[in-house]
């Protein structure tokens, strides 16, 4: 009885307690810090349009990372599928085939899925360790970009005017890029806590051996989460190429670790089991700020680098702190 | 003492070929073979022990940074940090030896950039035991290139290569075989009888396969993670040396993509990313094959992004092998 | 006579190079408690997983009310009213206790998740078991005895109509056990077919009507409890006598070897004090909760001490990590051996050197051909059930592991072993075994401190008993002054305390 | 098992015959010449390649073609190292560091091979086809942002990443002739920023130039890649007065080039005939030509080439000055290149 009591209090201070809030005040003092740096530039329409629409590529790609984090894998492939679907979409709009900006999509969309699929299959059926066998899988998607494009780009003029359109237009005052974010984002929730998939994502991060006996398709599970990062990545790539109006080679190389540091900065545990999308999309927009602003607050630009690792170093070992802090607190409460 | 009832255990493993041939080396040595005759075959270039050399040489760097990676991935870590480790040891050497004139100042202040960076991401991690690797690893490493970014500007550090025996490090040669073969050899002797003949190797080991149980039974998990950290850091440093004596001029951008690179030469060779599983020899095998295909396709003039999928190909194909070879076992098992 | 609601027969199953069932058979009649028994490795927990559909077996049939059923996964085992409990705790530490119960069952309409109702659904299935916390509680923050609670609320969610439980018993009190013992007869007076299986003798006792046993993968025999001794089950599950239980030697006790005093963890344990000395087996006993694990955890070395001295041999010491220890003679056999204790993936030669590896270096290399010899020996000095020292530890059973964790420790120059629960999931004919093995080294000079939740256990092996409660000292008995009320109090101090202090309160109102 | 690594065998058979069928033989006596760029995925690279090629065919040599993945200098070893083994007569790249190719350059050149930069110089070059002269780039930059400021007022220069060299250079030319010249007094450089030629980072730092400077009036920007991302997103911000000015492929500027666009106008030289150049130049260095400074040799079109003195190329030839391209010939030039 005693027990049951103690929960319902502290279900408040367990909001204050947790990740998420804890990653709020940071970036409310980090905007706070920008906005005074930067002379009030920052917080302006202007600039969170700008950040919004730039960054909701990244943003979008953390949410399908996040279910592949949850599952205890990872995926460092996401930037090579991202390009490959991109460029697939672009390379078939080149050529005529595609007659609008919603084929487009669906096309990058379906490729990435693919690319998303053979990952699973490999991991599920092969037993391959995730980060092997997307270290493998990045060689030959980024290859394959290449390869289909010939190394050459798919340039401005060369897409559909209504797809280039897309990402700058906006609804109800926000950029349709965000808006893709957001459903994402309302879906991932949807998805994740109120259907019965969701939680066997969960349940498989959180005791993988427990799942094979509890009558759930762990392969499955697998190859299907797999799928859906593969098929975000996708979405991301039809995004990236509508936003830059040009579909390049090397496109989003390397994106996948500030995404991998947008979902730890957002709570979610490398082991699986942990994280949450609101968590995530807070991640991503620390992320976001933080490469946006170190050039707005006029830090000299070979000073950058060196101050966004510096940053995500010091937001992880913040968040330990924070962790044991309330640990310790949880222990000396006991009563013994 | 317990009431005996006189069980004997053997103590000598009995060896079959059919064990021999189902080993992941053995794979490897087969692959290597292929490669060659495939290279030699189809490139009249190829058998040229001077220019065969050459390319050696080329990946070697690579290859001296996945000697300690392999370390690391056997305890079950990660670095991604190499490439910006290799990038600022560099960068300090070119920066000392030019303030300083003396390049033995710069070589110095080269390895002992290496150890403090390597060091650093011990330290990190052997205080924070909570944090994966990975991400901190990942954070260092933007770290590191940024300070080099810091040091250098757009501009670049050099001039090296004007001291003789300097550039000999990477481009002297005893008849074909060039200096850093020899050094390479001897470190990766070196390192491979630690791993498998030494207290710590076997210690090593028991870290990747279980932390709470190589705890258990005495051994100081952390201080060795320490230790293999900074030492991966050291050779970063050391590897930076060779690789300065190769380019004569550092940028901000040099080493970029090492780190991938040499956890895929160690992964081929089967050492596995969960730790505690593979061999050093597997290692070895995996980064001549990896350099070897590398310089016969390039001999044949493939394009780079070809070379690529091939080499991603290749390593999915080897990670299949174990489940692909368990498959088989089990079908004639149940016959 | 009824018809058996489950029936199976002639089940073989085999794993690559063994062959884990040989043509087994088992039945089950409504409404009864059967209890299955055997060994460690005689194939009774891939005897369930056959059942659940987890392995598909080589031969034989199973027959569900009269029909033949085949299960492909433990769906459908389910879906036909059958639900297990497993040995090893199957949760998810990350949710909640309502997610856990409805895992893989979840209340769903029109695709979307029904918290509320599961949460209602599962809050009455606690109450009627009469479980102490909510079903909106973490999982992870669960004692063991509470987890198991939500396992068989599951089976329950599940309107399960047979109930397979695995070793339910082996992780509690036996306070706890009872509460369980409850809970399975309510169950059976319900209608509810239970396969009960445990080492304990007590537990068959209390719940069951017949029992089966299993040996080496063999079917071996299907008795009435009432109508078999005690001598008779034992000779059947490890097919010879054996005599005495508790052989303790008596050893003549000498100078004091270790000494603690006011250890304090915080948030663990508080002014534990206590001695022990060379020759004697001090036990260290105590409810689920009552944090004897990590008193000696610490003394370790593998936790942080927050305050308090440990004096070695009238010296004080300072302990950092477990190497410390060692290398002043601690040496500490850990509750679980498949994490702490053992590296599965290794064989067992390599696993008894770990410790001591720096013995067999020559120059600057091991010597791999001594350390074969000396594991080899070691590993026979316990008798430990293995045809080679490459034989992987994951291969062996839960006692031979534990013999290898006890070979291991013989390698190395101890004075003083902690053992923590050296018997658990550990077989009759083994456990005989280690008490001899404690035996001898208590004779050999070695000062022991033994866990142990099992009273008979306690009782019959240590010389001196100290009983914790809730992470402090509640008091100390010597051999001839204890009994199973006197420690039962001891361990239950703390609660008695609450309860009267509750009774003053609501006096007073 | 067997059966296994037969099929491994095969596997591995069947990959390298495919790929021996892709790739040209590289000599058995033939004359080779290779080409190497600064990375894969440039186009204004791949025009320089094809000016190569075609100038290749023109002479009856055959031509290997090799780019690194990124614009990184080891890469380029690699590839020197693996032409200089199949016994190419020539190699021609565009250096991705100014000194670090210098060993493996000279080790190709002591086994007789001719080596000539372009696009990029590195020490241990016999000769640099320079596109342009450095001075003459910076000149027509600073003088297109005079033009677009109305002769004072603020501008920025996004470049590629810090590491570029060719950008490098022409910065700091622009910095020199802008200080050395009163008639740019009253022009402003508030900044120099890098985009790292990735479309992320270059709309970043646009957008960030426009906020943190209200007043800014020109971005300059010396690079293919930035150009095109900086003209990107000035046009899409609205009410965005700021022109852009730079080095411009026509190709993949076409929607942003013109007297009511973006860009009014932006240089570049024509890489094809770059490429061709090249060609044409080892053709002359193998036959002896050309060889002091001063001695001249003709490629394609009669168009006639003095060797002058390099640096830190041993010789230089300048291919042209830059063109411009506006409003009124970007459509005709986009076919091109």
């Amino acid at each position: 009885m005693k027990n049951k009591l103690l929960q319902k209090n502290s279900k408040l201070s367990e909001l204050f307690r947790s990740r998420e809030a804890s990653l709020l005040l940071v970036m409310i003092l980090l905007c706070a810090l920008i906005q005074w740096r930067s002379n009030g530039a920052f917080l302006s329409n202007i600039v969170i349009t700008q950040l919004t629409q730039n960054y909701a590529y990244t943003a979008v790609l953390a949410f399908g990372m996040l279910l592949v984090l949850l599952i205890g894998g990872i995926d460092i492939s996401i930037g090579a599928i991202l390009a490959l679907s991109g460029m697939t979409g672009s390379l078939l709009m080149r050529d005529g085939f595609l007659p609008n900006a919603t084929s487009v999509y669906a096309v990058s969309i379906a490729v990435g899925l693919l690319c998303g699929l053979v990952i699973g299959l490999i991991v599920a059926k092969g037993k391959v360790i995730p980060i092997i066998a997307t270290l493998g899988m990045q060689y030959i998607f980024r290859g394959l970009t290449y390869a289909i494009s010939d190394t050459k780009w798919v340039s401005s003029d060369q897409m559909l005017a209504s797809y280039k359109n897309f990402a700058q237009g906006s609804f109800l005052g926000i950029n349709n890029l965000f808006w893709i974010v957001i459903i994402v984002f309302i879906a991932m929730i949807v998805f994740l806590r109120w259907t019965s998939f969701g939680r066997q994502i969960y349940a498989a991060g959180s005791n993988p051996e427990a799942v094979k006996i509890s009558g759930i398709n762990l392969d499955r599970v697998k190859i299907i989460v797999y799928s859906i990062n593969g098929a975000i990545a996708g979405l991301a790539g039809a995004m990236y190429t509508s936003m830059y109006a040009t579909a390049q080679g090397n496109m989003a190389s390397g994106a996948e670790m500030d995404v991998i540091a947008a979902c730890v900065i957002g709570g979610v545990s490398l082991n699986g089991g942990q994280g949450t999308p609101l968590g995530v999309l807070l991640g991503a927009i620390t992320i976001a700020i933080i490469s946006k602003s170190l050039s707005l607050v006029g830090i000299d630009a070979f000073w950058q680098q060196a101050l966004k690792g510096g940053i995500i170093l010091l937001a992880v070992l913040v968040n330990v702190l924070v962790q044991r802090r309330n640990n310790r607190k949880a222990l000396e409460g006991r009563e013994i | 003492m317990a009431t005996k009832s006189g069980r004997t255990i053997a103590h000598v493993k009995e060896r079959s070929l059919k064990d021999l041939l189902l080993r992941w080396e053995s794979l490897l040595v087969l692959i290597f073979i292929a490669v060659n005759i495939m290279n030699a075959s189809f490139s009249p270039y190829y058998l040229d022990a001077y220019n065969l050399f050459t390319s050696i040489n080329g990946f070697l760097v690579k290859g001296m940074i996945a000697l300690p990676m392999a370390y690391i991935l056997l305890l079950g870590d990660i670095d991604l940090s190499v490439g910006g480790n290799v990038c600022l040891s560099a960068t300090v050497l070119g920066i000392v030896y030019n303030a300083t004139n003396n390049i033995w100042l710069g070589i110095a202040a080269c390895l002992a950039t290496g150890i403090l960076c390597g060091a650093l991401n011990g330290l990190i991690l052997t205080k924070f035991t909570e944090l994966a690797p990975m991400i901190v690893t990942l954070a260092t490493n933007i770290l590191f290139r940024g300070l080099s970014e810091r040091i250098l500007g757009d501009g670049s550090t050099g001039g090296m290569q004007s001291i003789d025996w300097f550039s000999k490090l990477y481009y002297g040669r005893v008849g074909p075989v060039p200096y850093m073969f020899i050094v390479f050899c001897v470190m990766a002797v070196v390192f491979g009888l630690v791993m498998h003949k030494t207290v710590f190797g076997r210690q090593m080991y028991a870290i990747g396969e279980n932390k709470r149980a190589a705890a258990y039974a005495g051994i100081k998990v952390e201080k060795i993670r320490m230790f293999v950290f900074t030492l991966t850091g050291f050779i970063c440093g050391f590897a930076a040396v060779f690789y300065c004596a190769c380019l004569g001029s550092v940028k901000s951008n040099v080493a970029e993509g090492f780190d991938l690179e040499a956890i895929s030469m160690c992964v081929l060779g089967g050492i596995s990313t969960a730790g505690g599983k593979g061999t050093f020899l597997g290692a070895i095998i995996a980064i001549f094959i990896i350099g070897l295909l590398r310089y016969g396709l390039g001999l044949i003039n493939l394009s780079g992004q070809t070379i690529r999928i091939v080499i991603g190909a290749l390593l999915i194909a080897v990670v299949l092998f174990p489940t692909i070879r368990d498959l088989i076992k089990n079908r004639k098992a149940k016959k | 006579m009824d018809q058996p609601i489950l029936e199976l027969r002639g089940i073989t199953k085999i794993f690559p190079g063994v062959k884990a069932l040989d043509q087994v058979q088992f039945d089950l009649r409504p409404g009864e408690i059967h209890a299955l028994m055997g060994e460690n490795g005689a194939g009774k927990s891939t005897f369930i997983k056959v059942i659940m559909g987890v392995h598909q077996a080589e031969e034989g049939e199973m027959l569900l009310n009269g029909k033949p059923v085949h299960f492909k996964n433990t769906r459908e085992a389910q879906k036909a009213g059958i639900a297990a409990i497993y040995q090893h705790v199957t949760s998810y530490p990350h949710l909640t206790v309502a997610e856990n119960i409805f895992t893989g069952h979840l209340k769903v309409r029109f695709g979307i998740v029904q918290w509320k109702a599961m949460y209602e659904e599962a809050d009455r299935l606690l109450q009627e078991l009469s479980a102490d916390f909510d079903s909106h509680a973490l999982m992870g923050n669960l004692s063991v005895a509470q987890q198991q609670m939500v396992e068989i609320a599951k089976a329950l969610s599940l309107n399960a109509k047979i109930i397979i439980m695995d070793e339910p018993t082996a992780a509690l009190t036996k306070r706890e056990s009872e509460e369980l013992y409850r809970i399975a007869l309510k169950l059976r007076d319900e209608g509810v077919a239970i396969i009960f299986i445990s080492h304990r003798f007590e537990d068959m006792y209390a719940l069951a009507s017949r029992v089966t046993v299993f040996r080496d993968a063999h079917y071996i025999g299907t008795y009435d409890v009432d109508g078999i001794t005690n001598a008779d089950l034992i000779k059947a599950m490890v097919g010879r006598e054996i005599n005495e239980l508790f052989p303790k030697p008596e050893v003549e006790i000498g100078e004091e070897i270790l000494r603690v005093e006011n250890l304090c963890r915080t948030g663990y344990f508080k002014d534990v004090s206590f001695a022990v000395n060379k020759g004697e087996i001090v036990g260290l006993t105590g409810l689920v909760g009552a944090r004897r694990t990590e008193v000696v955890q610490t003394i370790f070395g593998a936790e942080k001490l927050t305050s308090g001295k440990i004096y070695l041999e009238g010296k004080e010491v300072k302990i950092k990590c477990p190497s410390d220890a060692m290398k002043l003679g601690i040496g500490l056999l850990p509750e679980n051996r498949q994490i702490e204790g053992l590296i599965l993936d290794w064989g067992i030669g390599q696993n008894i050197t770990l410790t001591e590896l720096k013995k067999y270096v020559r120059g600057l290399f091991i010597n791999e051909k001594l350390e074969h010899i000396t594991s080899k020996d070691l590993a026979e000095q316990v008798d430990t059930k293995a045809v080679s020292i490459f034989d992987k530890a994951s291969s062996l059973s839960g006692g031979n592991q534990q013999k290898v964790v006890v070979a291991k420790a013989l390698g190395s120059d101890f004075k003083v072993l902690i053992l923590d629960e050296p018997t658990k999931g550990v077989d009759v004919g083994a456990k005989a075994a280690i008490y001899e093995i404690m035996g001898e080294l208590a004779k050999e000079g070695y000062a022991i401190i033994m866990i142990s939740s099992e009273m008979p256990e306690i009782l019959g092996m240590s010389d001196r008993i100290i009983v914790m409660c809730e992470g402090r000292v509640t008091g100390e008995l010597s051999r001839e002054e204890a009994t199973q009320e006197k420690i039962l109090e001891l361990a239950m101090a703390k609660h008695i305390a609450a309860a009267e202090e509750r009774k003053v309160q609501t006096g007073e109102e | 098992m067997k059966k296994l690594i037969a099929l491994l065998l095969a596997v591995l058979m069947a990959f390298s015959l495919v790929a021996c069928a892709d790739a040209p033989a590289g000599g058995d006596g033939d004359v080779t010449y290779a080409i190497v760029c600064k990375d894969a995925s440039n186009p204004y690279m791949s025009r320089m390649v094809s000016g190569f090629k075609t100038a290749c065919e023109a002479l009856g040599v055959k031509c290997i073609e090799k780019s690194p993945e990124t614009t990184s200098v080891d890469d380029q070893i690699t590839i020197v190292n693996e032409l200089v083994a199949q016994n190419v007569k020539a190699i021609a790249i565009a250096a991705n560091d100014a000194a670090a190719l210098e060993a493996t350059l000279k080790a190709a050149r002591d086994k007789g091979v001719a080596v000539v930069t372009l696009d990029s110089d590195t020490k241990g070059s016999q000769m640099f086809i320079n596109q342009a002269g450095v001075t003459q780039v910076a000149q027509v930059l600073v003088d297109s942002v005079y033009d677009m400021t109305g002769g004072e007022g603020e501008f920025a220069v996004l470049s590629a990443s810090s590491t570029a060299t060719n950008q490098n250079s022409w910065i700091a030319a622009m910095k020199t002739i802008i200080e050395g010249d009163a008639k740019y007094a009253k022009l402003k450089w508030v900044e120099t920023v890098y985009g790292d030629d990735e479309s992320q980072k270059s709309t970043d730092e646009t957008q960030n130039l426009m906020t943190k400077y209200p007043n800014l009036e020109v971005i300059c920007c010396p690079t293919t890649v930035g150009v095109l991302a900086c003209a990107q997103t000035v046009q899409n911000t609205e009410g965005c007065k700021i022109k852009v000015a730079g080095l411009g492929l026509p190709s993949e500027m076409k929607d942003y080039v013109g007297d009511d666009k973006v860009c009014p106008y932006m240089y570049l030289w024509n890489p094809i005939d770059v490429g061709s150049c090249a060609a044409y130049a080892i053709d002359a260095i193998l036959d002896g030509k050309v060889g002091e400074v001063g001695t001249k040799f003709t490629a394609e079109n009669e168009t006639e080439y003095e060797v002058m003195a390099g640096d830190p190329a041993d010789q230089q030839i300048i291919v042209g000055p830059p063109f411009a391209f506006n409003g009124d010939n970007i459509a005709d030039w986009a076919t091109v290149y």
